[in-house]
Order: C-alpha cells, then structure tokens, then sequence
C-alpha cells in the first residue's frame, strides 16, 4: 500500500529523514514512534501526499506520489483517511457537517451515509454533541471528531497522527478498539504516537509491527516492547 | 482550475457551504464595491453631462457660419440673393437663412441698448449658414462669392471656435480621466478584497484540500461567493447614486450652460454597465486569487 | 483602554512587535485609503475650479453694470460727462469708465462685421461700471441719472445673470455633493478596513489577553499600525493625485471658460487636509475597533 | 491560592460543573484528571480568570475573581503561568520571542531575563530551534514551548492543560521534573491530564494530590492510584 524507497527528507538544511526503507502491505497495522520532533508527522505528510520527498521515492496505493497529476493527488486523497495531529475543521459548520465534509466534497450523497454518521459519532461517543460547532467542544473531543472524520468515506488506508493524546485510557482504547476492527476489514493502519501502554495493549489482538523513528532513520522496535 | 462560468447563476449550492457565510472580509467586500460602484455611476453621469455640454458649445459652434453684407438699398437686397443662391448650391451647405433685422438688433440689445433707433441703423445684412458633416470647401466657396456678390464676408466662426473647442476638450480629458481612474481604483479595491477574503481563509483551504476537495470546487465556492457579495454591493451603489442622480435638482430650460445632472435616452444603459464591470472584476480577480492561493498553500 | 496620542509619533516600539507587519489586510488598508485619498484630492481640486468658474461667472458679471447713453453730437458728450458724475459720486460704486469706440466695436465684430464704417455708425455710447461688494441703491441711481442725462439707461444684466448664477449654483451643488459623498466613503472604507484588521487578528488579541496584556497596550499597538498604513497610503494617493493636477494641461489664457484643473495660492492647502482626515479617521476607527473587539474576546 | 466555594458553571443548559468546592494551598501540587469532555479545562480556565462562575465563588491569589477590576484581571494573569490545551502563538514572532512575550506585554526589561530564557530553551530541549517560527514545529515542540511560556515570568501559580500530550515519556518526565522544581521553589501547581502513568510517576518526589472531575463534581482519587 504504501512503500518507502531510500526516501529523504529536509526542511531547508536541516535533515530530518534519511534513507527510509520501508514497506507497509496491505491490510497491516504499524505503530509509529519516536521522541518529540524525531519526523513522524513529517513523515505521515509524505504517506498522504502533503509532502514529497527531496530524495528516494514513496509510493502509495501502487504509484509513485511524485508522478501524479493534481486530479490524482485528490483522488488518491480520497481513499486515504487522515486523523491530523492538529485537527483543522471549519468552524462555521457543525460537528456532524465537518465529519460528512469529505462526503460533501466528493460529491457523494450525503443521504446514503446518514447511518454510517450516526454510528460513527455514537462510536466516538459524540452523539450528543453533533450539533455543537468545533469551537464548543473539548481537546479530546475534538481528536474523536477528526477520527470521526478519516473514516467517514471508508478509506483503504488509515493514518492518525497522535489520536489518542488527548483522550483518557477508555477512549483510547475505544479508538484503537474502531481501528483495530476496520484493519480486520483489510484496511491498511498507520498510527504515530508516543503511548507505549496503548502500543502493549494491542498484544494479540491483531498482529502490528511498530516502527521507531530516530535520527532520521525507520527501524523495527516490536521486539523491544 | 477549470469550470463553466454558467455554474455562477445555477450552481451547485453544496459547495458554497464551505465558505463561510460572513467572514471579516464580507462586508468589506460588499461595501467597497458598492461604494466604489456609486462613484462610478456618479462619475459617469457627470461625464455624461459635460460631454452633452462640450457638445453643444463645440459641435453648434463648429456646424454654424456666417455671411455679412456690408452695402445699401437695392444693391445690399440683390447681394443677399445672389449670396443665398451661391450658399444653397454649395455642397456642404445644410442651410443658409437670412437673419431678421429685429433678431439681429436683439442679439446686439446688450451693447447698443434696446431703445436702438432700429430702421436708421445702416447695419449689415447677416445670412446664418448650417454647415452639413462635411463642410464646403471654404475657399472655392469665397471666391465665388466674391464673384456674385462683391460686398459680402465669410466667417466660419474659426477665430471664436478655437478657444471653445479647447475648453470643452480640456473638461472632456478631464472628465473622462477621473471616470478611467474610477473604474481603474474599482476593480482595484474589488481585487485587494477578494484576495483579502481568500488570505483570510487559507485555513480553509488547506484543510478542504486535504480532505479531497478538487482546486475547482474551492475556487468555484469562493469565487461565487466573493462575486455575489461584489455584485450585490454594486448594484446596491449603482442604485443609491442613480437615486441621487435622479432627485438632483435640475432646470430642463437652462440646457444650454447646464442642465443639472441626469440621464436621457440610451445613457441610462451605461450605469447598468457599472455593477456588471464590477462583477466581471470580481469574478476575474477573485478567480486568479483562488489560483494563487491553491498554488501556495500546501 | 485610554492612552496619550502622543504616543502615536514616538511610541513604544516594543507593543509594535505583537502586530504581525503584514497581514492579509495591511494592503487593502493601505491602498484603499490612498485610493480614497487620490480621489477625494480629485474631487477637491475639481471642486476648487468650478468654485473658480462659478465666481467668475456669478460675481463678475454681478459686479459690473452698463450705462448706455443714446444721443447725437454735443449733447452725448455732455451726457455722458453728467452720468459720470453721478455714478462716481454714487456709493456703492468702485470705477465708471468710457468704453472707447474701438473696444465698442470689437465686441460687436461678429455681428456687424470687421469692415465696418466706424466712424459713421451712430452707436451709442456705452459706460462699464463696477459695482462695490455692496452695490449702489439702484432705484435712486436711476432717478438721479434720469434727472442729470436724460438718454441714459442703466442696465445692471440682472436678466443676464439669473440663469448663470442658477447655473453656476447647480454645478457648485453637484461638486460639494460630491465631495461630500467621497469625504464620506472614504472614512467608511478606512474604518471597514480598521474592523477589517483587528477581526482578523482575534486570535493574537486573545492570546495577548492571557499573558498578561493590558487592554491599552493592545490597543496602541493595532492603533498604531492602522493609522500608519491608512495615513501612508492616504498621503501616497493625494501626493498622486497632485501629480496628476500638476501636469494636466492647462491653458491659463482660457481662464474665462476653464482653465483646467489647478491650485492656486492658499488652495493648496487643502489637499493636505486629505490625509489628516484620513488619519484622523483611521485613529478614530481603529480605536473603536480595538475598543468593541477586546469586549467581545474573551 | 485557589479556593472554590460551590463553583458552578454551564454552557448554556449542559451544566459541565456543580457545586464545586476545592481548595489550592499555596505551594501544593495537584493533578486534575477525568475523562474527556469532563469538564477539566473549563475548570482550568476558570482558575486562569478566563470564564467566571455561574454560581458560587472562585478566590484565586485570595481575591473574589468575579469582583476584580480589569486592570487587576492584568495583573492577575501576570501571576499566573499557563499551558494552555490549544497552544496560541504569534505566528510572525520567533519561538524566542513567543517565550519572552510575557515579558513584553509585562514592560519587563527582556535584556535582564535573557539568561533564564536560554536555560529554559535547553531545559525544553528547544535551544536548536529557538529561532525558527511556531509554525515549523512539531505538535510536541508546540507544548514544551507553551510550558517555557507560561513559566518565564516566574509565577505563582502555574496551571497546565495536557502539557505532556503530544511529547514521548523521556519528554514528560523532564517536563514533570521541571514541574516538580517549581513546586519546591513554593510555586502552586495545578496540572490536568490523562496520562495516569504520568501521575503515577510523581510518587514519592512530592506530596501531590489528584482531583478527578466527573459528572460535574471533583473528588479526591489520590488513594486510587
Ligand atoms: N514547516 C517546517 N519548517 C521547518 N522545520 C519544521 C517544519 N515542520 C516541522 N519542522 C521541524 O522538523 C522536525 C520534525 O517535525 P515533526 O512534526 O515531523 O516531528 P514529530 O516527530 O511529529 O514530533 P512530535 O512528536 O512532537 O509531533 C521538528 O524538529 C520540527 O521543528
Ligand atoms: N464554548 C463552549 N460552548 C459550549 N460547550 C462547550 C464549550 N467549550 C466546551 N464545551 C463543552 O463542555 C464540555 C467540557 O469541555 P472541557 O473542554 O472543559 O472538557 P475537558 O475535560 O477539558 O475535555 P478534554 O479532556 O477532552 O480536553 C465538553 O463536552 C465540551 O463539548
Ligand atoms: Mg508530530
Ligand atoms: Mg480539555
């Protein structure tokens, strides 16, 4: 689904990946970690094309991301779910319009998603609030609405960028309980954070690799958790 | 970026909820257009005036001459007529009338008085040409006058012509300049507000994109909205000056120095112009500002 | 939320810091006021030369009458040495002087032609008197005219001047409607553009608010930077606009009609009342501004 | 320094807190826990002087908050160090100068507090990139810079929302550490959070007790953990 290919990556001179090699199958579960600032975000920009790299090559969902046409950029965005780690909504729409908004821009009918909605925000235990502008509602909540959100269109890829960070323990193992279920349904998980206890209590639920990011450099931690 | 401008007036409305309906930039936008509409409309129907004005000091003088016969009894009435024939057989020549002695002595009233002793008066005989589009070619036309009626003189006003024509060039420059530089500070202001709205709204736009939004679909949501708002507030102008326009006070008998401003026959359609120059500028700029700002927001 | 307008021109320049130097909206503040700066110096300097023509027009021809003396031989001379007499000795009255023969007919050039026998036409005399601001008491004038020359009528062109002045009255209306109306618009875009400004800086307000910022202090800063774009552009566009003035053609010899678009003396003046008023408009709005939107953050 | 009497608040009909009542001792330590949309942060910033009861009383620096002058809510704030959950920056200014902005706002001369501003960036692990602008950092950079903020002015009372959500565990407890230190230097703490492990890791450095808030009402949960 997505694969890395000696991939490097500068914000002006300063390096932040260097030669990352890695590839993600389709239907996997990966956790990505690091310290603060190690690239994570920069490098979940670069899986879901908000980003190129200045070196190596990235493909996603089977081509290679610096070859597309802007048509295909947005299409590919479109089968890509992403939970941002500063979540952007639009304030002047309601909690429930900001989770169809990708409907909306799709052009689907939003009619057809209504109870996919309704699940979704009762999952995120968001029901009561679907009303509420994104102004109105608390930190965690509003990491739930963006999970909400990369979801709502069925993406064949899933990437969340600190989904849990501002949620308690229940909530985020609900969170990784919905994500866990939808990898199940063969989609394919990328998730960053800095939670080892929600890393550990995957165990045996489904099989995820993590990835440690350091210096630049992806390497397999699984072992070490 | 492509898209039928067609979808301004039917449109699809599901993409103009991803603008916000008022933001900082609405009323302004609004309201800078309406404004600048209504000095428009207010500029362009003193142009209007003053070009009927220079008109009718430029155009009346120039189509006008005169003849003058400086002689006695039978002989000034026989050179009237032969200078009546020559004039009404010149090509060029619409008309050629005598003027009466008692119009002749009421135009003279301010410097000879009106208690002028009128019959005893040895002045000229005056014939009031019209000249065609053309004109004649004067100097043919001189000499055969010199031929049929010795004592008679043209003038075709040429002296007098000058000074007025430039004057009334001089206020339609003037005019017409203050009338471009609107129009130009119009779709200035429209330009700077749409890319206003648009800068104020790159949050948006950065997050529409990474949602899957196609650049067509935002700038067609913001470029409706942005030439709605700009059209609306010109018209609004267009109107409220027209308003002002109309209730001016104005004296219809006065035409010949200034007939207050107002509007007459075909000029009615050009203030219509006014909020549709507007809403192409908006359309154009906020347009070209919805390019720039999908093309530097990642 | 009050502070020493002092503080304006030599300023802390710490507070400065807190507002971002270019924002979405600087320009539009910036050009908008200059934009109004250039017109409103536009319409001022347009208004100044038709109060000029207007004046020329409407005064010169209240403050001068004609008195016309027909008569024959000695007793004209004698006539018109009587009615000099009392129309110098009338208050009222600056200058009464003989119009020479020649001026006499060079006026009626057109009418009569340039050949004429001069000496022979029995014209009238005619006597040009300029009237103080005041004017004399017409109706004893004519008695005592009428007592010492007979043959002499007095002749103040009341007829004349009722449609120029109501004319000239029209168009100075139409003008100080105008800048009326740009003086207006003007500061209505410069306190949309102020509003503009600090809606779109909410979040730096709020910010500042919780570290600790006095109301006062953000205020002078947004203040500050408001009044300093809206007046740089405001002196921008009038410096522009006086360009403009400046080499537009002019033809000083047709200063009856119109002798374009100039500044003369203390007129001058005025269009540097443009850019305090903007500046003074910007502070005042701006302040407003700052007042409502650090009530309405929290 | 904090002191709640029967502290009540609602937006609108949903009532968040009910009769709360707490007391913040000078030079305590306290974490405030619950779930997510509990209504922490709104308690938060009542403590900050940024919303005010609906009922009942909130002393903070032994004044009634609903009965102070505008110009004491200034002087107030100067006092008190926040980490805020959505950290605001001046996106024109420098990371450098977003931390010395207190000082800024305060009239303090920066020259004088230089010294400390610089340990700070290295305590924040931030000395690298004190010169680049908020909108190049990471999520996690963000809040240790939010927390180098809120302690530059040397406050009283320093009160921080999540200030470890987005930052690794090594991250956090230095963060914790610093913390820790303030509060021996006498300073009042009030720290809400998830991250029970966080809490669990304070043992035995500090006294501190942890308040949990839910259903509106806050209870002691420090014998819990
Ligand atoms: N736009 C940018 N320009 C310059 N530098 C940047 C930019 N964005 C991020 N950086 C720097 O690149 C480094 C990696 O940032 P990134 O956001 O990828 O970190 P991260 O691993 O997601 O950290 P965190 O866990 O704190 O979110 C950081 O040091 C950050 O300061
Ligand atoms: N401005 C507001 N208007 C209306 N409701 C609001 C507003 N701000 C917050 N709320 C609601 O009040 C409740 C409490 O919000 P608060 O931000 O205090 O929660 P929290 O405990 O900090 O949660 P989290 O851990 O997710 O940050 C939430 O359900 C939220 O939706
Ligand atoms: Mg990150
Ligand atoms: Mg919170």
């Amino acid at each position: 689904m997505i694969s890395l290919k000696n991939a490097g990556f500068s914000y002006g001179t300063r390096a932040i990946l260097k030669d990352v090699n890695q590839e993600l199958a389709a239907g996997s579960f990966h956790f990505l970690t690091g310290p603060s600032g190690a690239g994570k975000t920069t490098l979940l920009k670069m899986c879901y094309l908000s980003l190129m790299p200045d070196s190596g090559a990235i493909e996603v969902l089977g081509q290679d991301v610096s070859r597309l046409s802007r048509e295909q950029v947005t299409q590919m965005r479109r089968r890509i779910g992403v939970v941002h780690q500063d979540c952007q909504f639009l304030n002047h729409l309601t909690i429930r319009q900001n989770i169809a908004l990708p409907l909306l821009v799709a052009g689907k009918n939003i009619e057809d998603y209504m109870d996919n909605l309704e699940d979704l925000l009762a999952w995120v235990d968001m029901s009561g609030r679907a009303d509420a502008y994104p102004e109105e509602i608390s930190g965690g909540e509003r990491q739930r609405l963006a999970l909400a959100r990369a979801v709502i269109m069925d993406p064949d890829i899933i990437i969340a960028d600190e989904p849990t960070g501002n949620v308690d323990w229940e909530m985020g193992q609900r969170i990784l309980t919905l994500l866990v279920e939808l990898n199940k349904m063969g989609k394919t998980i990328l998730l960053a954070t800095h939670d080892l206890n929600l890393i550990r209590s995957i165990k045996g639920r489904v099989p995820a690799s993590v990835l440690r990011l350091k210096d630049g450099h992806l390497s397999l931690a699984g072992a070490r958790l | 970026m492509s898209f039928n401008p067609l979808t301004l007036l039917f449109g699809d409305p599901s993409s103009d909820q991803v603008v916000p309906p008022k933001g900082n930039s609405a009323w302004l936008t609004g309201f800078a257009s309406g404004a600048m509409a209504f000095i428009a409309v207010f500029a362009l129907t003193l142009s209007l005036a003053v070009g009927r004005l220079a008109d009718y000091w430029s155009l009346d003088l120039a189509r006008t001459a005169t003849v003058q016969i400086i002689a006695e009894g039978d002989s000034l009435s026989a050179q009237s007529d032969a200078a009546l024939r020559v004039l009404r057989s010149t090509p060029g020549i619409e008309s050629a009338e005598i003027i009466d002695k008692s119009e002749q002595l009421a135009l003279l009233e301010p410097w000879l008085g009106s208690n002028l002793p009128a019959e005893s008066l040895p002045i000229p005989q005056m014939i009031d040409v019209r000249l065609g589009e053309e004109g004649p070619d004067v100097d043919s036309l001189i000499l055969r006058l010199k031929a049929e009626a010795p004592d008679a003189s043209f003038d075709d006003h040429s002296t007098w012509r000058a000074p007025v024509l430039a004057a009334s060039q001089r206020l339609r420059l003037m005019v017409a300049l203050s009338l471009a530089l609107t129009a130009m500070i119009t779709v200035i202001i429209v330009v700077l507000s749409a890319h206003n709205a648009l800068a104020s709204n790159r949050g948006i736009i950065r997050t529409l994109r990474l949602l899957g939004a196609r650049d067509s679909y935002i700038a067609r949501a913001f470029v409706r909205r942005i030439t709605m708002r700009a059209t609306i507030g010109a018209v609004l102008g267009m109107g409220l000056a027209m308003l002002a326009v109309v209730s001016f006070p104005r004296q219809p008998e006065a035409n010949g120095l200034l007939s207050g401003m107002s509007l007459s026959g075909a000029d009615w359609v050009y203030p219509f112009l006014v909020p549709v120059l507007v809403g192409i500028s908006a359309y154009a700029a906020s347009r070209l500002a919805a390019r720039y700002h999908l093309h530097t927001v990642t």
